[in-house]
């Protein structure tokens, strides 16, 4: 699965926190397009803070963060989406009152309104699952369709690096499965760079193709996941020995 | 608020300049002002100045009773006060009482009809009388189907219950007897159940939103019957808000207002309306409170209280207390004098005077209630007019 | 029958009014999250320029128009000034509650300060009254009861069928993910607020033309009424907004036609309150409880 | 000193007091357990109305010109208990129905609500208080007890008036820097993790509540056996606002700060600008006391939003990482709209 592609997403010396507190501390990495990356590690670890690090939600104390060759260290909240990134938050990652279109729709407000149009058709199109959807509330939807629609929102713009907080958080095995091996490969296949960060880590580590791996606010590992399939090796690397 | 300056005398307006009843302080302030620019032009009493000093009772007690405490505290020249409308009185004429200050209330409220303070005054007749005045207007006029509608305010609810006695015992038919929630957004469910009685005429009192949004509601319905209202309704912004709801014309046309009887053509009256023109630095627009019979007893209470003072060669509240009615009641040999400048003329030659002043005559009974006739006036050319006099056969028969 | 249809025609009239103003207060709520409880002074404030434009020879429709526009600037303002700021300073839900009531205080009293304690009119005739089937309306309560629900229309149309319309409901159940989808939520949330103002406006001139008179303290002492018919509804909710105004508009008025019309506010209230407790979120709302404010 | 100097000293200080306890009463609601109480108001005009009505005659011996409930003449101090437990009661009524699932700015908005009925209630409903005029002409049964001269019984009743207040504030100590007190800061600080702890957190809202309507009867007690008058212009809703602004100017939840804040902003206020020199137009002055009032809560809440003198903190025994959600939250509402 090896991709000769370039980098997309690069994280150089990243440090992070909240109120000038340090809670990870220089981690790099970068994740190519058409390639899954995951961040995995116990509890506590920072993996979601290095998320909002990405996204501007936590302070970035130093380091610089590359999409596409460009530095968005500095770009607002806001404008991340119109430089090409997207994300899927944990929870609340769908607009409930809306419908499953107005949501896509909603994902596509930094297009024009033809291109937003088509663009629903695109992502439709890479999801088939989303077209008997359409016209549903969000609200109303199971956790497996409802993490599918926040997955083809955040693709609406057609960003070059989707970030993935636990898609799988809150669902069962079975939904766990549809979503990560159907659903994140049909968005890989779709050309992005992702970033995934999982709770669930062998799971994950089957879908990816780096690994890496944080403990205490450091990466400790960083690894190509046909390379880390042993569990114990993983166990190991978690409890920090 | 250092007007104690060199040997001048405070004459406090003590009423509300905030909240519902904010016309009181304005209302007081166009009578105070004449009076001080007066006094003054006639060399003041006994060589001082008097000065009239405007103070916010909010119309609440609660707010009026630390404001009098600090104004009898902060004033030591103080020597009388205009004030405690019906809303505040019954909490502050006992302070101003106490501190042997003179307070001359427009007060109609019914508990001071047998009042033993030595230090309250009242010239205008309280609030039952005028209600039975306004039901005795309706029989005068002819009209028998009457209904009543008063706010639910403390000022309209003195004359209410007399006015609508009187209805009854004038063998009058009340079609619909009505209290209304002052300040509602809108009356209409009242104004319908009004119409539907088909009144000849309305007795009411109200303030302006209210007395505004009725009459605009009632006039949606068809034809306003006629009207039988009191001194408020001479309030210029009581004129300026029916009149902005219901055209001039329509008010003009209809409104009778009963009001306490002086006939505002007198020398008094020329003479309190002559200085009202000067006072536009003082009091905006004093003009519009020309024919504002509270205004008018305002006036003349302090002109009262300058004789009083100078009949007892004193400047002290508590000795020139006791001269208030020496001045104004008939007495055998007496001079009649209208004015202040009159009064001192005959005073310094020893004479003993009534001042009958631009309200009338003005004769204190035992309570230190004085009280007037009544007339039913009209606004014409500008102007109210006496259209006729209520004489006190026909009030009587409303009691 | 006669007393009932007119309560009920006297009482679309209170709701139009109701109406056109709750949902501008419930639209501001819903996309930014403040209660604002300073509504009733931008209604002041428009009522009374738009008497400055009446009274200087403006028809009264037409200073109704520009009146709500200005009251659209000013509650921008007071959002730039004031409520963006605190929000952005990190304030509690619970202590912007206590802004905009302080807002509110302030705004009334400085307009009072310049007005007086005096009331004002409209130079407008109310027309003829219609008998429409029983009740009794005057042509400018036809005209009033036309303008709310074009304006209820307008919005209902503006939040379903428009791209600004999806991103303020988006806006208003989950601020973060809207932010994440390239909303620019602070140009949203000026809209908001001023589509607020300007019904604010629109409704405060048609409330004072129906009071027939008013003060600088008219505009807040409907805004308890404003803001019962749109907890009721549901804060948020346009729709039950409307249905929130209906339900007040006509309590109170059958209340005062067969009961006790000092009572008839009282009634409103009490409904309100006994929907609150079986229905803690109001009658139509979808919004989660706990929201953090936008600016 | 004059007798008219006396007075109005006196005076000052009773309405130092009286505005001590109630802004106290606040305090606990709304300072110490941050139940945002707009209907605050009422509940001292509830305790004003019931000292008037029990230490009144009967409404038909003074000619009748008022009237009112009750008219028992009840001797001191049955009228200030009464106002207490009227308050308690009146308190319990509203905490039930308001204190249950709402969230707060509804909370806030049934408060408002419930301010507003009271007012109409006690306006239309003459019989009840003698509707809009009020209830005057109130004695005072404390000071009637003792025979001396008018100057000597209101400095009595001053000292009684500081002596509630030393009480009420040796109470409200106890009270507050308890361990009650600390499970109600806890309320406020985050209810949920009350709740997990097995606490019922509306149970403890509603105690705080309580006590808060008692003190606040007490303190319309006092006021009203002091004026001889109460009316519904008095206790508007708006007026509740006055004891906001005291607790958040003297500082949430610190019981010095807050009599500080009482004595500045509900009595300083109000005299220093009555002391205005009055202009052509007096309610001018009445406008500018709301002005000051409304300004100073802003101002206090953006650059010293713990007040002037704050609540000494005791830092609960929470793990580092639990700030860490709320603060992510703030800096995603302050940061992420910088160019939207």
């Amino acid at each position: 699965m090896r991709s000769t592609s370039a980098p997309s997403l690069v994280l150089d010396r990243v440090s992070a926190g909240y109120g000038g507190a340090a809670v990870i501390e220089d981690v790099s990495f970068s994740v190519r397009s058409g390639e899954v990356a995951c961040v995995v590690g116990p509890n506590g670890a920072g993996k979601s803070t290095l998320l909002r690090a990405i996204t501007r939600d936590a302070v970035l104390i130093s380091g610089r963060i590359l999409l596409a060759g460009e530095d968005i260290s500095e770009t607002a909240g806001n404008d991340l989406v119109r430089r090409g990134l997207a994300w899927v938050p944990q929870l609340d990652d769908v607009f409930p009152i809306l419908t499953v279109r107005e949501n896509l729709e909603l994902g596509g407000y930094s297009l024009d309104r033809r291109r937003m149009r088509a663009r629903v058709e695109e992502v439709v199109a890479i999801f088939p699952l989303l077209s008997r959807l359409l016209g549903r509330v969000a609200g109303q939807l199971s956790g497996g369709e409802r993490k599918l629609l926040a997955i083809g929102r955040a693709l609406m713009p057609g960003p070059s690096a989707v970030l993935l907080d636990e898609p799988t958080a809150g669902l069962s095995p079975e939904m766990t499965q549809l979503v990560l091996n159907t659903h994140v490969e049909e968005l890989r296949q779709s050309g992005v760079a992702v970033l995934l960060v999982e709770q669930r880590a062998l799971e994950a580590i089957a879908v990816s193709s780096e690994v890496h791996v944080m403990v205490d606010g450091r990466l400790r590992v960083s690894k190509q996941a046909r390379l880390l399939t042993d569990g114990e090796e993983l166990a190991r690397l978690f409890l920090g020995e | 608020m250092a007007h104690s300056g060199s040997g001048s005398l405070v004459v406090a307006i003590f009423h509300a300049y905030s909240g519902p009843n904010a016309a009181f302080g304005p209302e007081a302030a166009a009578g105070c002002f004449p009076a001080e620019k007066l006094i003054n032009a006639a060399g003041g009493v006994l060589g001082h100045k008097i000065v009239c000093d405007p103070t916010d009772s909010k119309g609440d007690p609660a707010d009026a009773v630390p404001a009098a405490n600090r104004l009898i505290a902060s004033t030591s020249s103080l020597v009388g006060v205009l004030g405690g409308g019906s809303d505040t009185a019954t909490a502050v004429v006992p302070l101003f009482a106490q501190a042997n200050i003179p307070v001359f209330s427009t007060t109609g409220q019914a508990s001071f009809d047998h009042s033993t303070s030595p230090y309250f005054w009242r010239i205008l007749s309280p609030d039952p009388a005028q209600g039975g005045a306004m039901a005795a207007a309706a029989k005068k006029l002819g009209l028998t189907r009457v209904a009543t509608v008063f706010g639910n305010d403390s000022s309209a609810q003195g004359s209410a219950p007399a006015a609508i006695a009187g209805v009854t015992k004038l063998h009058l038919h009340l079609v619909t007897n009505q209290t209304i929630a002052i300040g509602q957004l809108s009356y209409r469910s009242e104004v319908q159940k009004l119409a539907s009685a088909k009144p000849q005429v309305i007795i009411s009192e109200a303030d302006p939103q209210t007395s505004a949004t009725y009459l605009s509601e009632l006039r949606q319905l068809g034809t306003i019957p006629d009207l039988i209202t009191d001194p408020v309704s001479q309030e210029p912004g009581w004129r300026k808000a029916v009149i902005g709801a219901i055209g001039a014309s329509n008010l003009n046309a209809r409104d009778y207002a009963v009001v306490a009887y002086a006939p505002l053509t007198t020398l008094a009256y020329r003479t309190y309306t002559a200085a009202l023109k000067t006072i536009g630095k003082q009091v905006s627009q004093p003009m519009q409170w020309n024919s504002d019979l509270y205004s008018v007893a305002d006036y003349d209470s302090v002109v009262v209280m300058a004789l009083a003072m100078d009949m007892a060669h004193s400047t002290s509240p508590k000795v020139y207390n006791t001269f208030i009615p020496k001045v104004t009641n008939p007495s055998a040999g007496a001079v009649v004098v209208h004015t202040y400048a009159a009064g001192k003329v005959a005073l310094a030659k020893g004479k003993r005077i009534q001042y009958v002043g631009a309200a009338g005559a003005i004769i204190f009974d035992r309570w230190h209630n004085a009280g007037q006739g009544f007339a039913i006036e009209r606004y014409k050319n500008g102007n109210w007019a006496v259209s006729s006099v209520l004489s006190s056969a026909e009030i009587k028969a409303a009691f | 029958m006669g007393v009932l249809m007119s309560a009920i025609g006297f009482g679309i009239v209170t709701a139009s009014i109701l109406a056109v103003s709750s949902v501008g207060f419930t639209l501001q709520f819903s996309v930014t999250n403040v209660f604002n409880l300073s509504f009733g002074s931008v209604m002041t404030g428009t009522g009374f320029i738009a008497y400055a434009l009446n009274t200087s020879g403006v028809s009264i429709w037409a200073s109704m128009a520009i009146g709500a526009l200005c009251g659209g600037v000013i509650s921008v303002a007071l959002n730039w000034l004031i409520f963006g700021r605190f929000i952005r300073h990190g304030i509690s839900r619970f202590g912007m509650v206590i802004v905009t009531i302080a807002t509110g205080l302030i705004c009334d009293n400085t307009i009072q300060a310049f007005v007086g304690p005096t009331f004002y009119a409209y130079n407008a005739q109310p027309g003829k009254a219609f008998n429409l089937a029983g009740m009794l309306l005057t042509g400018q309560e036809l005209i009033i009861i036309v303008i709310a629900a074009v304006m209820m229309t307008a919005t209902h149309v503006g939040l379903k069928s428009t791209r600004l319309g999806a991103a303020m409901r988006g806006l208003s159940v989950n601020a973060s993910l809207a932010r994440a989808c390239g909303v620019p939520t602070r140009r949203v949330v000026a809209v908001a607020w001023f589509a607020s103002g300007v019904m604010a406006g629109i409704g405060s001139v048609a409330l004072f033309l129906d009071t027939s008179t008013f003060a600088a303290t008219t505009g807040s002492q409907f805004l308890i009424m404003v803001i019962a018919a749109a907890v009721l509804g549901g804060v948020g909710s346009a729709e039950g907004a409307v249905v929130g105004a209906l339900v007040v508009g006509l309590a109170t008025e059958i209340t005062a036609a067969y009961w006790n019309p000092e009572l008839k506010d009282v009634v409103a209230f009490v409904v309100l309150i006994l929907v609150l407790l079986v229905r803690p979120q109001g009658m139509f709302s979808q919004l989660s409880s706990e929201r953090t404010a936008v600016g | 000193m004059s007798a008219a100097t006396q007075l109005y000293l006196a005076t000052v200080s009773v309405y130092i007091c009286v505005n001590v306890i109630a802004s106290w009463a606040l305090d606990i609601q709304f300072g110490v357990t941050g139940v945002l109480n707009f209907s605050f108001v009422v509940f001292q005009a509830a305790g004003a109305y019931t000292a008037a009505i029990l230490s009144l005659g009967p409404s038909s011996s003074s000619g009748g010109f008022q009237r009112y409930v009750g008219g028992w003449r009840l001797p001191f101090p049955v009228p200030i208990i009464g106002a207490m437990v009227v308050g308690a009661v009146l308190a319990g009524v509203v905490g039930l129905v308001s204190l249950r699932r709402l969230r707060s700015d509804y909370q806030a908005m049934v408060m408002l609500v419930v301010s507003v009925i009271a007012t109409i209630v006690a306006e239309s409903q003459t019989g009840l208080v003698n509707g809009v005029a009020g209830i005057s002409l109130v004695a005072n049964p404390m000071v009637s007890l003792i025979h001396a001269t008018r100057q000597t019984q209101i400095w009595i009743f001053v000292l009684f008036c500081v002596f509630c207040m030393a009480l009420v504030g040796v109470v409200m100590y106890a009270t507050v820097y308890s361990p009650f007190g600390r499970v109600l800061r806890a309320v406020r600080e985050n209810d949920r993790a009350i709740e997990a702890l097995g606490r019922n957190a509306n149970r403890h809202r509603m105690q705080a509540f309580v006590i808060g309507g008692a003190l606040a009867g007490l303190s319309g007690a006092l006021l009203v056996e002091f004026i001889g008058a109460w009316a519904p212009n008095g206790w508007f809703y708006p007026e509740t606002f006055v004891f906001f602004t005291a607790v958040i100017v003297g500082g949430r939840g610190s019981l010095t700060g807050v009599a500080v804040g009482a004595a500045l902003v509900g009595v300083g206020v109000q005299q220093a600008v009555e002391y205005l020199p009055i202009t052509l137009n007096p309610s001018v002055i009445a406008s500018l006391e709301w002005i000051i009032t409304g300004i100073l809560t802003l101002v206090f809440l953006w650059t010293r939003p713990q007040g002037l003198l704050p609540e000494r903190r005791r830092r609960f025994p929470t793990p580092w990482r639990s700030d860490a959600p709320e603060l992510a939250e703030r800096s995603a509402a302050t940061k992420g709209d910088e160019r939207g």
